[in-house]
């Protein structure tokens, strides 16, 4: 039995309610308990700032598409001489690479930030071992990921002759199979038309040969997903994403959410999580007249309970954008040049890969810049609008503490504003030079633990309430004085004082001491078996897909440390 | 006719040799599968080779005996192939063009008869060359 | 300028990575803190001082600051490795990535060097006696931004890759080559002096290769457009003049297709 | 009673077929029958269950003999030698299981030394493409529900791919391919007339070496330019080319499968570049998709654990403790071996005895040389320690990841021999003495 009680902190949860008053937490067993014994061993965080540990709610840290990321691009980790990174090792393994990091580096700087918790964004079903491999050998983090749906033959035919338990009783079927945790869409329809060579841009583009439309292929998905009643909802990447002009057909796919009630057991109130809003933010014709339309979508996302959103905030760094969008990526390199690697996955999804510099001296990345940081700005409720760089597509998910000092820092915005060439256009542009707002430390606890964990339905494990994990994070930030200077608020975000994952410390001082057990999150959707679901499956698998059925479920002994959340659907 | 001739070599997989692999590398199967050159009938007849004679090959790093014929997979003429394995391995150039992979394919070999000189086994060449064979 | 010369007292096993060996490292440090350098031979970390004694004195910096190395170094590599002034002088043989990464300076080999001689070199000179291996001035591997400025001149012969990627600077090799020059190619100068084989400019999208010998298999992706003179290294020769890649994709500059040029000499 | 087996991944080629079946005996040790396999998988199977498979690990002994040693001696021997190294290497895992490769990967990071795979030899240059031009491709259903026009270059899957055409590319029928090869169009580009050129639509035969040339050709021809040919590129005709082109082009669905033609001959990696520049070319006026085929069913797998754990997929210098360095020519096992890189050397699961061109193996050879394998091989048979292991399909499971890097579940068929240990736990029990050795101070 191990106690431990962290004492005098200034603690922001948003969950239980605590806007960064004097309390102390106690932990025992792991958990958060009310109280401790006095053997308990004791944490000072007296002048510090307590918070539950970091949940990602979309990033793209394991999996097939990352690592052919990681494979292709040596450059990533030895940039003009040097290896970048600079990281002593800490931990038991070394830590590579810089816009996607190593699995150990991605354990370990989550776990320096005081994040505990990824959503792995795209995981294509028929590779999903992979996936889980990968987090096997991610330390700390305890991590989930989200099958791919948008673009499956089999939701296809469900959602077109309107079988909506068949669909659901699939994607119960999928979730179990691959081990995943919810339903992420990515280019509804547009995906699929890549597998020709075409695409979607609209949402009422129809699919080659499948008679559907992306706002069919939504909705149906929307509606399953509330008759299941999952912890999360469902999370998209719409079409026509990072074009000018595209806010229009983004604000046409949140309203395919209007009229529909989130219906689970888990606390979560939104029925559509829309992902990375700044590269569906976009005004304009043609990169010419660039602009951004973030006051028009945050309009919509602010007015509409039933939605929340992630920034995917642009870092101004040289990054690798990847993604299950196939088209846009193609699209990306017409436009760069540079390598680019696709993979279409049989029945299912795609992805493409493509190398991205958003340098501060061309006029567009400093749009894209503004256009991340007015989302936040503009957002009324912060619970619903939380903190990502869509990693590593908007830049790498180590600079969160930078993106958090922008939004807590005007000084800080006017600096970076200050180095781009085009400073003039990039405020024409948008409207980040006269938004004064200031985010403060609850705010941010909400941007990046609360709300994220709330809309993925894992807020009672994800929190500082009784019964929580003791996962915390407690930086070196005085929430009574904060610093003046900007660079130490993204300093004391870079490196905790202290994280605990468990009631194990694990961080100390920025430094790994400890690599405790981790999870792996799934959803266990417990429903009588659907006869015409099996025998479709069956029927797919000996016509159509080149893995057999036997196979393709993720053995058990091929999950790391699953752990189910559970629910009954009659 | 000439005494020997400078072909182009390749070595590349074969069904058989991925079979005898599997039984073993000391298999009868192996040295039957790998000890063999496939080339053109123009250039075995310029050199005055017999199909299922012995022949003698030399690259720039070393030498070897293996067994004339043409194949199924034909050859053009100057093009010739000896097995993935060991023999083949006996003459490959280990220069890799900075990139990691030897000179497998494309490399200049001479070819003459030697009808007398008898094939080694696998073990024989490998062995040999470094010094641990202990002969028959 | 000062100059420390190095001497080679005994030669590692394997081979010594002499990464620290640049006039940067040098400069403003003392004999006996240039000998505790480090310096790795796989996974041992030594001091340059375990293999080289050391006389002279180092400048105040770089661009004070020479290097002579004297001895059988054909077992030592990056030598001159991120250096960016000053002078390096090998008087022997030695082994890759010398110049790798360079900014500026000047580094000679008396004899010859081996592969990634002045690979992803930003600006400097580079100036072999002997030859050089495998990719000469070309990029690190992935990267697109290959050699972008300063002079590589090799005077014997080089092995294939030379330029790839590169996208500035000028590399003379003065005798023959093997295969792939200025493949990938954005910009700058290759001036081969002997032979090549072939694939001279393949994937090219800018970028002037100056060929002095023949081209044995030429590329298809090559067409003559026309007989010039060109000022080459110092003197004036004819050459026939043509572009490529025609397969490659190709850029604009104020609405003229930039093509990439071999000019082969009459 | 026998027992029936079901969808078993077969350990051989990167297809990694999993739909084998299996009849194992009642005790679960013999192999009685596979069905559903090409003639190697069948040996496969055969050796596993041999009587004659080797149990213990073999020390040389100074008189050229091999003598029977215990696995913790040999799991000792291993460990101090690595240590001891200034710069081991790692070689081989064409038949390791990812978990085996992973935890190479920490013997490695440990021993602080060199991992490398056989792909350095084989389509290491493919790597080196992808590096430098990206990889458009798509996992083998793709070809098979929607590919009509197929090209090998430089690859003869009918001798190393066997079950490749009719399971994946020519034969079969897909969703949008219901008459499977009748709607097909097949191209093969090979200088010799193999068995797979037999069954196809079109044989361009190249000049060997000049791939490069034709490549370029093509792709002048996707710009526009092919009035510009010359009438002849690498021995074939402009008209063929012309022709072949166009059916490229008006491919609904295309793949290019390559292999060892490509990645063996001069120029190496920018064969591959050049072919990837032409598939992006193609995916203007087309779709089309690449595919390297890979030799081994898992030799994709120490790629991919390499890349998630180090960021390189192969060609390891972990020499440094704080990062890994790779560059081929440089850190790749042939050439390190023929400079005289390394100080020790192991090999893994492949038999460089057999696969190394000659000289290589000689200066490797001058150091300590250790074989894990099941099998009696040529590397085996000049080492100072052979370490047998189980085999992985056969007497062990385990993730693989086909040519496509599709992971594959593969089980285990029948018990191991009594005794011997699978790459995964000997490698961990290498990677522990290591550490037990590192803090008592005896390293």
């Amino acid at each position: 039995m191990s106690e431990l009680i962290i004492k005098n902190g200034y603690v922001f949860d948003p969950i239980s309610g605590l806007k960064g008053d004097k309390a102390d937490i106690s932990v025992k067993d792991g958990k958060i308990v009310d109280k401790v014994s006095n053997k308990a061993e004791v944490i000072d965080a007296a002048g510090k700032t307590v918070m539950a540990g970091g949940v990602d709610i979309h990033c793209h840290v394991a999996g097939p598409k990352v690592n052919l990321g990681r494979e292709m691009r040596p450059e990533d980790k030895f940039f003009r001489g040097e290896y970048r990174g600079g990281i002593l090792k800490q931990g038991k393994r070394m830590e590579m690479g810089f816009s996607i990091p190593s699995t150990w580096k991605t354990g370990y700087a989550y776990a320096r930030m005081g994040y505990t918790f990824t959503n792995e964004a795209a995981m294509p079903p028929l590779l999903a071992p992979h996936v889980h491999e990968e987090f096997r050998d991610t330390p700390i983090l305890d991590q989930a990921a989200m099958p791919v749906f948008g673009n499956n033959w089999f939701c296809f035919e469900y959602i077109k002759n309107k079988e909506l338990e068949n669909n659901a009783a699939y994607i119960a079927w999928l979730l179990n199979a691959t081990k995943g945790i919810g339903i992420k869409v990515v280019n509804p329809g547009g995906t699929e038309a890549w597998a020709w060579g075409e695409n979607c841009t609209t949402i009422n583009d129809p699919v080659p040969y499948f008679d559907i439309t992306p706002a069919e292929i939504v909705k149906g998905l929307i509606e399953a997903n509330e008759y299941l009643g999952l912890p999360h909802s469902v999370h998209i990447h719409g079409n026509n994403l990072g074009n000018p002009g595209n806010y229009k057909d983004t604000i046409d796919t949140l309203k395919l959410a209007e009229g529909t009630k989130a219906k689970n057991k888990f606390g979560r109130e939104q029925v559509l999580h829309n992902t990375h809003l700044q590269f569906h933010s976009y005004k304009g014709t043609s990169w010419a007249d660039f602009e951004s339309g973030a006051k028009e979508v945050m309009d919509y996302v602010n007015s509409n309970k039933n939605i929340t959103v992630d920034i995917g905030q642009v870092t101004l760094d040289e990054t690798t954008t990847m993604t299950a969008d196939g088209p846009f990526e193609y699209h990306l390199n017409q436009l760069n040049h540079i390598k680019w690697a696709n993979v279409d996955v049989e029945l299912e999804t795609g992805s493409g890969i493509v190398p991205y510099i958003y340098d501060k001296n061309i006029k567009v990345c400093g749009i894209q810049w503004a256009i991340g940081l007015e989302i936040g700005l503009y957002a009324k409720d912060l619970m619903r609008v939380h903190i990502t760089t869509d990693h590593p597509n908007a830049g790498p998910f180590t600079r969160y503490p930078r993106v958090i000092k922008w939004l807590m820092s005007q000084k800080a915005r006017e600096a970076t504003l200050d180095t781009m060439k085009w400073k003039d256009k990039v405020i024409a542009a948008s409207n980040i030079a006269s938004m004064d707002r200031e985010l403060g430390l609850y705010d941010i606890a909400m941007m990046t633990r609360a709300g994220p964990a709330k809309a993925l339905g894992l807020s009672s494990i994800y929190s500082l309430t009784k019964g929580a994990d003791a996962n915390i994070a407690i930086y070196n930030l005085d929430a009574n004085k904060l610093p003046s200077d900007p660079e130490l608020i993204e300093a004391a975000f870079q490196n905790t004082a202290y994280t605990l994952k468990e009631g194990v410390v694990v961080v100390k001082d920025g430094q790994i001491v400890a690599e405790p057990p981790k999870y792996t999150l799934w959803t266990k959707v417990n429903m009588p078996e659907n006869a015409q679901v099996m025998h479709d499956i069956k029927e797919k698998f000996s016509r159509n897909y080149t893995v057999n059925l036997e196979n393709y479920a993720v053995f058990d002994e091929h999950v790391h440390n699953a752990r189910a959340i559970e629910l009954d659907v009659a | 006719m000439t005494a020997n001739k400078t072909l182009n070599m390749i070595t590349q997989r074969a069904v058989e040799e991925g079979i005898a692999m599997e039984i073993g590398k000391t298999s009868k199967q192996y040295f039957d599968a790998c000890s063999i050159i496939e080339m053109n009938e123009q250039d075995m007849k310029e050199l005055g080779i017999m199909r299922n004679t012995n022949v003698r090959v030399k690259s720039e790093s070393g030498e070897v005996v293996v067994k004339a014929t043409v194949g199924r997979q034909a050859c053009y003429p100057g093009l010739c192939h000896i097995r993935q394995g060991v023999w083949a391995n006996q003459v490959v150039p280990p220069r890799t063009q900075s990139t990691g992979a030897p000179q497998y394919s494309g490399f200049p070999v001479t070819v003459e008869p030697a009808p007398n000189d008898k094939l080694k086994t696998a073990l024989e060449l490998v062995q040999g060359a470094v010094g641990l064979w202990k002969g028959d | 300028m000062e100059t420390v010369t190095m001497t080679l007292t005994s030669q590692p096993e394997l081979f010594l990575e002499c990464y620290n060996v640049t006039p940067d490292q040098f400069a403003g440090k003392s004999l006996a803190e240039i000998a505790a350098l480090p310096a790795h031979e796989g996974k041992i970390q030594w001091k340059l001082g375990d293999f080289f004694k050391f006389d002279g004195k180092a400048g105040e910096t770089a661009a004070d600051t020479k290097i002579v190395v004297n001895g059988d170094v054909r077992r030592m590599k990056r030598f001159g490795q991120k250096m960016s002034a000053g002078e390096i002088v090998i008087n022997n043989d030695t082994d890759m990535y010398i110049g790798g990464w360079m900014t500026g300076g000047k580094i000679t080999v008396k004899g010859n060097a081996d592969s990634f001689l002045g690979i992803a070199m930003e600006g400097g000179e580079i100036l072999i006696e002997g030859d050089a291996q495998n990719h000469v001035g070309s990029a690190y591997r992935g990267d697109w931004r290959g050699m972008s400025g300063g002079l590589i001149r090799v005077k014997g012969k080089a092995g294939n890759d030379i330029g790839t990627a590169m996208t500035g600077g000028t590399i003379i090799i003065e005798g023959d080559a093997f295969i792939h020059v200025l493949t990938h190619a954005e910009g700058g100068t290759v001036i081969i002096k002997g032979d090549v084989e072939g694939r001279v400019g393949g994937q090219m999208v800018k970028g002037d290769a100056y060929i002095f010998g023949n081209i044995l298999y030429p590329l298809p992706g090559f067409k003559k457009i026309a007989t010039v003179e060109k000022e080459v290294d110092g003197a004036t020769y004819t050459f026939d003049q043509f572009i490529g890649d025609l397969g490659e994709r190709k850029t604009k500059k104020k609405g003229e297709i930039i093509y990439g040029n071999i000019y082969l000499k009459k | 009673m026998p027992k029936v087996i079901e969808n078993v991944g077969c350990p051989y080629c990167g297809c990694s077929c999993d739909d084998v079946r299996v009849t194992v005996s009642d005790d679960g040790k013999d192999i009685l029958e596979v069905e559903n396999v090409c003639a190697i998988g069948t040996e496969i199977f055969k050796h596993g269950c041999s009587k004659d498979r080797i149990k213990l690990p073999r020390m040389r002994q100074p008189d050229g003999s091999m003598k029977d040693i215990s696995y913790e001696e040999a799991i000792d021997w291993t460990a101090r030698h690595l240590l001891k190294a200034k710069k081991p290497l790692m070689y081989g895992f064409g038949s390791t299981n990812c978990e085996g490769q992973a935890a190479a990967a920490r013997v490695m990071e440990i021993a602080g030394g060199m991992l490398d795979n056989c792909a350095t030899i084989c389509h290491g240059p493919s790597f080196l493409a992808i590096f430098d031009n990206g990889y458009p491709t798509c996992t083998l259903g793709e070809v098979k529900n929607r590919a009509d026009v197929i090209v090998y270059w430089g690859s003869n899957p009918a001798h190393a791919h066997p079950r490749h055409m009719s399971r994946y590319s020519i034969f079969p029928r897909g969703f949008f391919t219901g008459k499977g090869q009748k709607k097909r169009t097949v191209i093969v580009i090979d200088p010799r007339f193999t068995d797979t050129a037999n069954v196809a639509d079109y044989h361009l035969q190249i000049k060997q070496g000049h791939d490069y040339e034709l490549f370029n050709a093509f792709r002048m021809v996707i710009q526009g330019h092919g009035n510009d040919l010359p009438d002849e590129v690498a021995g074939v005709k402009k008209e063929q080319i012309l022709e072949v082109a166009e059916i490229m082009k008006n491919a609904r669905f295309g793949t290019v499968f390559f292999g060892m033609g490509l990645t063996h001959s001069d120029g190496r990696n920018h064969n591959i570049d050049i072919a990837i520049s032409l598939t992006r070319d193609l995916n203007k006026v087309s779709k089309w998709t690449i595919m390297a085929m890979r030799g081994h069913y898992n030799i994709t797998g120490p790629g991919v654990v390499w890349s998630w754990t180090f960021g390189f997929p192969y060609c390891l210098d972990l020499t440094k403790q704080n990062h890994a360095h790779m560059n081929p020519g440089e850190t790749s096992s042939v050439d390190m071996a023929m400079r005289d890189e390394v100080d020790m050397f192991i090999n893994i699961g492949t038999d460089a005895g057999a696969h190394f061109p000659i000289p290589a193996v000689k200066h490797l050879k001058k150091h300590p040389w250790v074989t894990i394998d099941p099998s009696i091989n040529m590397a085996s048979e000049i080492s100072d320690l052979h370490i047998p292991v189980c085999i992985c399909g056969v007497d062990v499971g385990g993730i693989v990841y086909r040519m496509d890097n599709v992971p594959i579940q593969f089980r285990k068929v029948i018990e191991p021999p009594e005794g011997v240990m699978d790459d995964e736990t000997l490698l961990n029990k290498i990677a522990d003495r290591m550490e037990e050795l590192k803090a008592k101070g005896e390293a």
